[in-house]
């Protein structure tokens, strides 16, 4: 008869699942809906005919005209009337829509994929950031670093108004000074009205440089540039500031906000990108700051902090791959919205310039032969334009469900 | 800006007559409500819908540019002349005439008499003289300071001490006596122009600065009174039934916005408007087609063109500018593009306007020939690269191309459509296209939108070809080339930094030559001059056409871009 | 007597993306009226599944009720239609869940709550169904009931959240309360209140008591019989006294090991079973604790232990060997 | 074993308020979440000392705090004869090779995008210069010390087992050996036959590796188990701290007896037999603490002076130290 | 609640001065003179510079740095901006540049066509993707359940230009049943009393006037409601998921209530919760993302205006017009924020 005593028996490992990663686990879910597998197809189909056309099935769209066949209807077969097969008609030059179509894939490809990056680099950074100051505390340099430039951006107001740009200089040292200033753990009054007056002098003196006036002016801004360096400002704030910047960008309408940074940079292409990739900022920066906070308060980040590792290590090797799941799921939809915006400016005559094939611009153009017929012209562009932001849209879902099921957008 | 409502009295007469023979007795206007609903036969809509790609500005005419605010201010108010109808002569409308003396510097008009504004108020030389001196002193208690009052500076040499109207006196009730400075050649052709439509001072007075506008309205003596205007949306004029030139037929007219081509097309096809102009050209084929639809052209006062920026190098060598000249297929264009509405440019004046140079001869299509002159020129290898030959600054004074700047050569197409470019981004495509095979590497371009576009050419910075087009104002030649090219010695940046002191000469002796015949002749010769110098290159001029439904007629189209529609009758 | 409950055979199944996950593997057993029955069982054992079966509360799909009967007052609740099967929820058998926090619906008031299954069941009125709530909420021990009723589920606390929650339990009688680790959630303190709450308002209203637990030390003073659970099957099963006096099941045993006492002497080991249970989807053929066990012989990994009768019938237990165990575990 | 002379870590009058702010335009500091309220206590080398105390008393936040991943609001804590308050960034993460934490959640202290075999090492990646090689080496040894076959170091956590987890993180409390391992309930969220093994373990590496502990529980029997010695907290503050038999034998506050007396006992005869202290009511908010003594809201042997004064915590009788103003008709 | 509601309302002070600000750095920054686009081909030098002094336009933007070094503080503050900021504490938004009326009158006859359509999207796009998300979660996995998902797919990810004009094309080329543009039909008149003209003809009891202003809404309500509805049907769907996961379902399932009164009574009014931020983020876009939409159906409202003035230069009309939605966009935040209140007792706002 046997003892019970556990030091008998050694210890049998049961890892019950087969070796695998949850990015692994994440691909096989994918693989398994079927809905996921044909945004993969189509994305795949938009991808792969896009690039191989750019780099097999050269065009130069700028010597691409043939008034005698301008706008031809689809013709599968030549014909008398027809030399040439469109299998999606002609356009206003008598260019082969198919072949610009295919052509435009790659421009919205582009697009898609600098302005999600645009966006995902700043909002997403900004939003790492935020998140990750707001719930963990910074440390001296980070203190630093966030002073230093807290007062280079409120003095650049006195600076500029007198003209005196070292005086920027000055006031990020005052913000670094404070950091360490704190640590002589002076009073908090005495500290605000030293730092008052230290700011007033380095407004004043330069400002009185150029007249009485303007040194009464920028010792006023100081003073006030001084009172607020004089607190001990931390992540809470970096967060709120960024933020506040967020919910403006936000309260703009989006369409009309890419409308006016075409404007304001000129229209084109590579306009475009910049702008439907500013809009795209906050939506990144909020995501990527929910996400910081939510990782953040997970106990293996508290862990790493009780190890000791440093705040970068923390960012990148714990905060950084968890998040991720939403941030891709995130991004693959922002591809999809990408496109849509830049046929939206395409249309509005705003994106890429002609000749360049662009599918809104194509669309936008073509819009005005609808009314004599030509509908292939309008339609074509608008389901290449529909069925590659679908197919994104049916990946990015898949995703949605493969990396994070408990996790919507 | 030059699409002015103008008839004439022999115009007038000759329609009233054939209308008044071919519909007699008319039926007493009916209540009901036209293009909603299928009206029986018998019964004629009253109210001419007109579909437009945009909404006036303003009805304050004198304070306006655009076209589509003359196009209604045209039926409300009138000018002391009128142009002919079809042509640019100026003939009497609210004046029965006016008379210069011997060195053309004091006018004698005579006013019509009867005449009463809208709002009851009688037509006279006080009106006159109240809208003119509105106009010119910036004193004035109506030259409201919100307002930029643009033509009568532009066409009149400027305000108070600087206006070339000296004096506007009023001799009695119906005469009126204008002092000029100097001679002025096209002083009744000015006067003709919509912009110089007398309003009523007393509704002026009443309305104050919100004279023009939606609330404050507009009050003149047209065959049409203003009724009301939904911003955005339209705007209703009624009959005046007692039009000094008799009661218009048609009841009412709505201007309705439609900005979109292809809808306002549609919506003439499916019969809520009655007519529209500007007209897409693939739908021109259709309109054509169509049994339920007439077109009708408005002569052209504009010409369409290719400019060369002359701060560049390459430009500068006349071989280059001919192998352009060359590569490119007006022909093509035009039929493409323009439609069968539009001709062919070999001069800047358009054919209608006396001083068109028959006898030049065009450049032909050629890109052998281009290819050939360009090798000549030194570009055996084709174009794609050019050179900035002096600093060019921007509005603010900051250098943005700098002297031996190499730039890409490019090709800037205008960002919208204007009456004298139906197409300017396609014909940018194909022109580049042309370009290409002829061996120019042109790289499209566009600088942004319209005012960013036209500030860039204010400046000179379109460094490289650009498109531009310009429509008359009062058919006068000096509107045409003496606008553009009538500076000094010095290079006229807003013109591309064309310099040519010759042809400056020739406009400015053609300015104050009285005599039309050498006028005339002086013009032609610098058709030729500009010509021979490959100086533009002049690509078309444009018909415009506007479309109406067949139901509609007598509408009498004008070349510098007014409308009659108080001739309009619908017919079964 | 005829039982109250008789669950016969059941099998449950969850389907999931990896495999089957056979959660319930051919439990049987009956419960008298007023009875207390304790199931124990650490996570993942069917305890709260069977329970969950017997209210037909699984999701279907992804679960799945295989086989068996569960006689419930002469009636398969199995066939019974879904409109019937409501109004046995309830009024007839009352649950009351482990997660006080989340189990109260945040948005509408405690008292909405309670009078909703009055309402239901016992065609009460408004003001009589309130009337009644008043008097349930004073039962279950809450102060100035009346006032709390109109309060939101967040303005109590969790022992008041779960008062609250046995409370609507009770609204309707029920002959049969299923205790779901209902103080699981909960301090200690908090816990010693619940579970004597509950052993007052079963002696005072006779009904039966189904509690689920994986503390053996919870059911202990209050359990008339004990159902020890182990990966979907009952293994050992009997009244309170002879399952922790008398303990048949290694599995049991090493259970009872596992727990410090609180007046252990200084230096006691505490005796743990090695490995970790079986996975669900992938059950071995034998005796599911085989591996873990330290009394295996190699009849047992071949061959699945029925439940077998001791010598009392009232004790039964599933393994081949319990006859050596028999006595070993008492304490 | 448990002298004077070989304190490790000196608790004294740490207090840890979380601020709450509020306000219309600026935040205003309107309150405190007094989370731990002014205590002090000292942990001897090699000893075992049991924090136990209900939810919301306080007692993760003081194991928090004594390793300065929470700032202490006022209080010193000295570890070793150094006052961690006094370090600066670098000297504290030097300070924190020596003691390490293990966590209550074996599922949220694991980063799940990182292999065992890096979880493990990256407190070495962190103190140490050792290269891959000696790390992989002591990675693979610390999985054999906590139980678990070293062939896993290139797994996920998820593939694991909450028991197992909780193993990986004990191996990496350990990787640097520390003086002092803060144990966060580190059992309160495994199944009771997981428990054991995991307590098991943990005594036997004391033995092995001399370790000190504070080991942190809401479950009474299983703190009594594991410690030499135990605080019950309540509510930010200390009732009482005296040895395991002491407190068992002879608890001097009110609250403890409650505790103790409402432990489930596994025995049916002695469950049944027991006197219950039953205590009525909730816990109160940290927030708004009763003025007097913290527990006079549920005790039941509160006078007026407990609704008035705070008791002084004192040592009534030779290293049983308790804060209650009726403690001695406890004595017996 | 007062109390929270007036804290929300100052909190959206800076982000307002944070909207004006950037406003106004867009105009700085972009090219093109608004007096030249004004003027267009024939614009002379001196009229552009009269216009830009008339307008102020000849300011410096925030500063006069250079009025200060001169010792005139009153001038140091004579800006484009400040001057701006006054007007709109005057609540004046300024006149047209090119039309020189106030922006105020255009506003107030334009915006009602805006918020007309938007409020109508929203309608549809609630009452398709309310009930259709809620059918979808609970017959979860079923063809319906299938339908919606993929349905609500492609409604995202519909350009819906492209839509109004292949609407434009069914309806009005092929079918002729619906006008392609416009708000009205000419000689329709409806008494005004809000300018929503759906609303007004039916207070007015002018039947052939709703009929006409319904029949010109109809398309470009549909294309403006497709990507919220399809929102709005995932969102509810997937929140109602979520809900029905938790205990208190199980627990009113327990009740023995039956599975109607369990969905509507007790997962709808949770799962509304998250679906309601969906909502106010839809109506902010909705009003905004009608830019398209207005341009291909001609619709007078302020959508294709702005973007017309936008590239007209004609700045106070943009400030005006992106002041206004940005301040509707806060307030929809705030009345999201305050039914997060109502409608969930666990958030007290004080």
């Amino acid at each position: 008869m046997a003892e019970i005593n556990p030091q008998d028996t050694e210890i049998v490992d049961f890892a019950i699942r087969e070796h695998r990663s949850l990015w692994l686990d994440a691909w096989r879910r994918l693989i398994a809906n079927k809905i996921a597998m044909l945004g993969l197809f189509v994305v795949a189909l938009f991808i792969l005919t896009a690039s191989l056309s750019h780099f097999f099935w050269k065009y130069d769209p700028k010597s691409d005209l043939d008034y005698s066949s301008k706008l031809f209807a689809p013709n599968l077969v030549v014909t008398e009337d027809a030399p040439a097969v469109h299998i999606f008609g002609t356009d206003k030059l008598g260019r082969d829509i198919f072949r610009r179509v295919v052509h435009g894939g790659w421009n919205s490809l582009r697009v898609g994929l600098v302005s999600v990056s645009i966006s995902l680099a700043i909002g997403g950074l900004m939003g790492l950031l935020a998140g990750f100051f707001e719930s963990i505390d910074m440390n001296f340099w980070e203190r630093v670093t966030l002073m230093g430039l807290l007062g280079l951006g409120l003095g650049s107001l006195s600076a500029w108004i007198a003209a005196q740009f070292f005086q920027i200089f000055l006031f990020s040292g005052l913000g670094i000074f404070s950091v360490v200033f704190q640590r002589w753990k002076a009073g908090k009054k005495v500290r605000i009205l030293a730092f008052a007056v230290m700011g007033m002098l380095l407004g004043g003196v330069s400002g009185l440089l150029v007249g009485p006036l303007v040194g009464l002016v920028c010792g006023f801004l100081g003073l006030g540039v001084g009172m607020i360096l004089a607190r001990p400002l931390g992540g809470k704030l970096f967060s709120d500031v960024t933020m506040r910047i967020m919910d403006v960008i936000l309260s703009f309408p989006s369409y009309l906000l890419a409308i006016a940074i075409v404007a304001f940079l000129g229209p084109g292409l590579e306009k475009g990108m910049i702008a439907i990739g500013v809009v795209g900022i906050p939506v990144y920066a909020r995501l990527a700051r929910s996400a910081v906070l939510s990782v953040s308060q997970k106990e293996y980040v508290l862990a790493a902090q009780a190890v000791g590792e440093s705040h970068g290590r923390i960012l990148f090797k714990h905060i950084v791959p968890n998040i991720l799941s939403p941030i891709i799921v995130q991004s693959t939809m922002g591809l999809a919205n990408a496109i849509l915006s830049a046929a939206a400016l395409g249309f509005l005559g705003l994106g890429a310039i002609p000749p360049e094939p662009e599918w809104g611009a194509m669309l936008g153009d073509s819009y005005k032969y609808l009314s004599s017929g030509a509908w292939w012209a309008v339609l074509f562009p608008g389901l290449a334009i529909m069925l590659s932001v679908l197919g994104f849209n049916l990946l990015g879902d898949g995703l949605r469900d493969a990396l994070d099921p408990k996790m919507r957008i | 800006m030059n699409k002015k409502s103008i008839y004439t009295i022999v115009g007038l007469i000759v329609i009233l007559t054939m209308v008044l023979t071919a519909c007699a007795p008319k039926t007493p206007a009916v209540t009901q409500v036209p293009g909603a609903t299928d009206a029986p036969a018998a019964e004629l809509p009253t109210t001419f819908i007109f579909g437009r790609g945009a909404d006036s500005v303003q009805l304050d005419p004198a304070i306006v540019t655009d076209g589509e605010s003359f196009r209604v201010t045209g039926q409300v108010l009138e000018p002391l002349y009128e142009y002919e109808l079809g042509s640019t002569v100026p003939v009497p409308a609210l004046a029965e005439e006016c008379v210069p003396n011997a060195d053309a510097t004091v006018w004698n008009c005579k006013l019509r008499e009867g005449v009463k504004f809208h709002d009851g108020t009688d037509f006279n030389a006080d009106a006159v003289v109240f809208n003119f001196e509105r106009w010119r002193f910036t004193t004035d208690p109506y030259h409201f300071a919100s307002q930029v009052f643009e033509y009568y500076e532009a066409m009149f040499g400027g305000f108070d001490d600087a206006s070339m109207i000296t004096e506007v006196k009023k001799v009695d009730d119906y005469n009126v006596q204008f002092t000029l400075s100097d001679p002025l050649a096209p002083f009744l052709a000015n006067l003709a122009m919509d912009m110089f439509a007398i309003s009523s001072p007393a509704a002026i007075e009443a309305a104050g600065e919100a004279y023009g506008t939606p609330t404050g309205g507009v009050v003149g003596t047209g065959p049409f009174k203003f009724v009301s205007w939904e911003e955005g949306n339209q705007i209703i004029v009624d009959a005046n039934a007692d039009y000094w030139g008799g009661a218009p037929t048609i009841k009412q007219i709505v201007f309705r916005v439609i900005p979109d081509d292809s809808a306002r097309f549609l919506a003439l096809k499916a019969g809520d408007i009655h007519g529209l102009e500007q007209a897409v050209v693939e739908d021109l084929a259709s309109a054509e087609a169509d049994p339920n639809l007439t077109i009708i052209t408005r002569p052209a006062l504009n010409t369409s063109y290719l400019a060369f920026n002359y701060n560049i190098l390459e430009f500068q060598d006349i071989r280059v500018r001919e192998a352009v000249a060359h590569a490119i297929d007006k022909e093509g264009l035009i039929s493409n593009f323009f439609g069968k509405y539009g001709e062919v440019a070999k001069n800047l004046l358009p054919p209608l306007v006396w001083g068109h140079n028959d006898a030049v001869v065009d450049w032909t299509f050629d890109p052998a020939l281009s290819k050939q002159l360009l090798s000549d020129a030194g570009f055996p290898d084709g174009l794609s690269e050019v050179t900035i030959a002096e600093d060019i600054l921007n509005a603010d004074g900051a250098v943005v191309y700098k002297a031996g700047d190499k730039i890409p050569l490019r090709l800037y197409y205008m960002p919208v459509t204007r009456f004298y470019f139906p197409a300017a981004k396609e014909v940018g495509e194909a022109m580049a296209a042309n370009l290409t095979a002829a061996g120019f590497n042109v790289e499209l371009y566009l600088e942004g939108d319209w005012p960013t576009y036209l500030g860039s050419r204010r400046n000179g910075l379109l460094v490289g070809l650009y498109l531009l087009g310009w429509g008359g104002d009062n058919g006068d030649p000096d509107n045409f080339t003496g606008y553009f090219f009538s500076g000094g010695a010095e290079p006229i940046k807003r013109e591309g930094w064309y310099q040519n002191a010759e042809l400056a000469d020739l406009l400015r002796q053609a300015l104050v030559n009285p005599d039309r015949a050498a006028r005339e002749a002086i013009y032609q010769q610098t058709e030729q001059l500009m010509h021979d110098d490959v100086m533009r290159i002049w690509l078309g001029h444009n018909n415009t056409p506007l479309i109406f439904s067949s139901k509609v007629t007598g509408y009498g189209a004008q070349p510098v871009g007014a409308d009659y529609f108080e001739f309009i009758e619908f017919v079964p | 007597m005829e039982p109250l409950l008789s669950i016969n055979n059941l099998k449950t199944r969850f389907h999931t993306e990896d495999g089957i996950v056979k959660a319930v593997n051919g439990v049987s057993y009956s419960m008298k009226v007023g009875e207390v029955l304790g199931v124990v069982g650490e996570s993942g054992c069917g305890k709260s599944v069977h329970a969950l079966s017997i209210m037909r509360l699984i999701q279907i799909p992804p679960g799945e009720i295989e086989s068996g009967e569960i006689w419930f007052d002469g009636r398969d609740l199995l066939k019974l239609d879904n409109n019937d099967m409501r109004h046995v929820r309830g009024r007839d058998i009352a649950m009351v869940f482990q997660d006080p926090m989340s189990s109260l619906n945040p948005v509408y008031t405690v008292g909405f709550q309670i009078c909703e299954a009055l309402m239901l069941h016992k065609k009460m009125n408004k003001n009589e169904a309130r009337h009644r709530a008043v008097e349930l909420l004073t039962l279950v021990g809450i102060p100035e009931a009346k006032r709390r009723l109109d309060n939101y589920p967040h303005q109590f606390s969790g022992g008041m959240r779960q008062r609250a929650m046995i409370a609507m339990a009770l609204s309707c009688e029920p002959k049969l309360l299923i205790a779901d680790e209902p103080t699981t959630a909960l301090d200690v303190t908090i816990q010693a209140q619940i579970i004597n709450l509950v052993v007052k308002l079963q002696e005072e209203l006779g009904m039966a008591v189904m509690w689920i637990t994986h503390d053996l030390g919870i059911v202990a003073e209050m359990a008339h019989t004990i159902n020890v659970m182990y990966a979907g099957y009952i293994i050992e099963r009997g009244n309170v006294r002879d399952i922790y006096k008398r303990t048949l099941h290694p599995y049991t045993f090493g259970l009872l090991g596992s727990l410090p006492v609180i007046d252990e002497a200084p230096g006691t080991k505490l005796i743990s079973i090695p490995g970790l249970p079986p996975d669900l989807i992938d059950l071995p053929k034998g005796c599911p604790f085989y591996v873990r066990c330290t009394y295996r012989v190699d009849q047992c990994k071949f061959e699945l232990p029925p439940l077998m009768e001791s010598e009392s019938s009232q004790h039964t237990v599933a393994c081949w060997r319990w006859q050596e165990i028999d006595g070993k575990g008492t304490k | 074993m448990t002298s004077e002379d070989s304190v490790l870590v000196q608790v004294q009058n740490l207090k840890k308020y979380f601020p709450i702010y509020k306000g219309l335009i600026v935040n205003k500091h309107v309150n405190d979440v007094k989370a731990v309220d002014d205590i002090s206590f000292d942990v001897y080398k090699g000893e075992t000392l049991g924090l136990v105390g209900e939810t919301g008393c306080g007692k993760t936040t003081v194991g928090r705090t004594i390793l300065h991943l929470y700032r202490p609001t006022s209080g010193k804590i000295i570890f070793g004869g150094i006052n961690l308050a006094d370090l600066g960034e670098n000297e504290m993460r030097v300070m924190r090779r020596r003691m390490q934490m293990i966590f209550q959640d074996p599922y949220a202290s694991l980063n799940p995008r990182m292999t065992v075999g890096s979880i493990i090492s990256a407190p070495l990646d962190v103190h140490t210069s050792a290269n891959r090689k000696e790390k992989q080496d002591q990675v693979q040894e610390l999985l054999k010390i906590v139980g678990l076959n070293p062939d896993f170091v290139n797994r996920y956590p998820h593939e694991f087992s909450g028991g197992q987890r909780q193993r990986i993180g004990i191996a990496r409390a350990l990787a640097l050996s520390p003086d002092l391992i803060i144990c966060d309930e580190p059992i309160s969220s495994l199944d009771v036959s997981i428990q054991a093994q995991v307590v098991n373990l943990l005594e036997e590496l004391q033995e092995r590796l001399g370790l000190t502990y504070i080991f942190i529980a809401h479950d009474l029997s299983m703190v009594r188990h594991i410690s030499n010695r135990m605080v019950v907290m309540y509510l930010g503050k200390i009732m009482e701290l005296a040895d395991r038999n002491e407190i068992y034998l002879r608890p001097l506050h009110p609250y403890t007896q409650a505790l103790m007396s409402a432990v489930p006992i596994p025995d049916p005869d002695k469950a049944r037999n027991r006197q219950r202290i039953l205590l009525e009511g909730d816990i109160p908010s940290p927030v708004n603490p009763p003025i007097g003594c913290n527990f006079n809201t549920r005790c039941p042997i509160a006078t007026e002076e407990c609704f008035k004064i705070d008791p002084e915590y004192r040592e009534l009788t030779p290293k049983h130290f308790v804060a209650c103003h009726h403690a001695e008709q406890f004595i017996k | 609640m007062g109390r929270y509601i007036l804290r929300r309302l100052i909190s959206v002070i800076p982000t307002l001065i944070g909207v004006t600000l950037i406003i106004f750095l867009f105009q700085r920054l972009i090219p093109g003179d608004p007096a030249v686009a004004m003027l267009g081909e024939h614009a002379t030098q001196e009229n552009v510079e009269r216009i830009r002094e008339q307008f102020g336009l000849n300011r410096p933007a925030f500063l006069d740095r250079e009025a200060l070094a001169d010792g005139d503080l009153t001038g140091f503050f004579d800006s484009q901006y400040i001057r701006y900021a006054n007007r709109l504490l005057h609540f004046d938004l300024g006149n047209s540049i090119h039309r020189r009326i106030p922006v105020v009158e255009t506003l107030s006859e334009r915006f009602p066509a805006t918020l007309e359509l938007a409020t109508l999207s929203l309608l549809i796009s609630l009452l398709i993707g309310l009930p259709v998300g809620i059918a979808s979660a609970a017959r979860r996995n079923s063809a319906l359940d299938g339908v919606t998902m993929v349905g609500s797919l492609i409604g995202v990810s519909m350009p819906i230009f492209w839509l109004g004009i292949m609407e434009i094309m069914l309806f009005s080329v092929f079918l002729n049943w619906l006008p392609s543009g416009g708000r009205l039909s000419t000689g329709i008149v409806i008494t005004p009393i809000t300018h929503l003209l759906l609303l007004d003809s039916l207070l007015t009891g002018n039947i052939p006037g709703f009929v006409d202003a319904l029949k010109h809404i109809a398309m470009p309500a549909i294309a403006l409601a497709t990507i919220p509805t399809a929102i709005i049907a995932r969102m509810t769907r997937s929140s109602m998921l979520d809900v029905l996961q938790e205990d208190y379902i199980r627990t009113a399932t327990a009740k023995g209530l039956a599975e109607r009164v369990v969905l509507f009574r007790h997962a709808l009014k949770n799962a509304f919760l998250p679906v309601i931020t969906i909502i106010g983020i839809q109506a902010g876009t909705l009003l905004a993302g009608a830019v398209l939409t207005e341009t291909i159906f001609s619709w007078p409202g302020i959508g294709k205006w702005v973007y017309d003035s936008i590239l007209g230069r004609d700045y106070p009309i943009v400030q005006g017009v992106t002041l206004l939605i940005a301040i509707i966009f806060l307030l929809v935040n705030l009345i999201v924020d305050i039914s997060y209140a109502i409608l969930d007792p666990r958030i007290s706002y004080d």
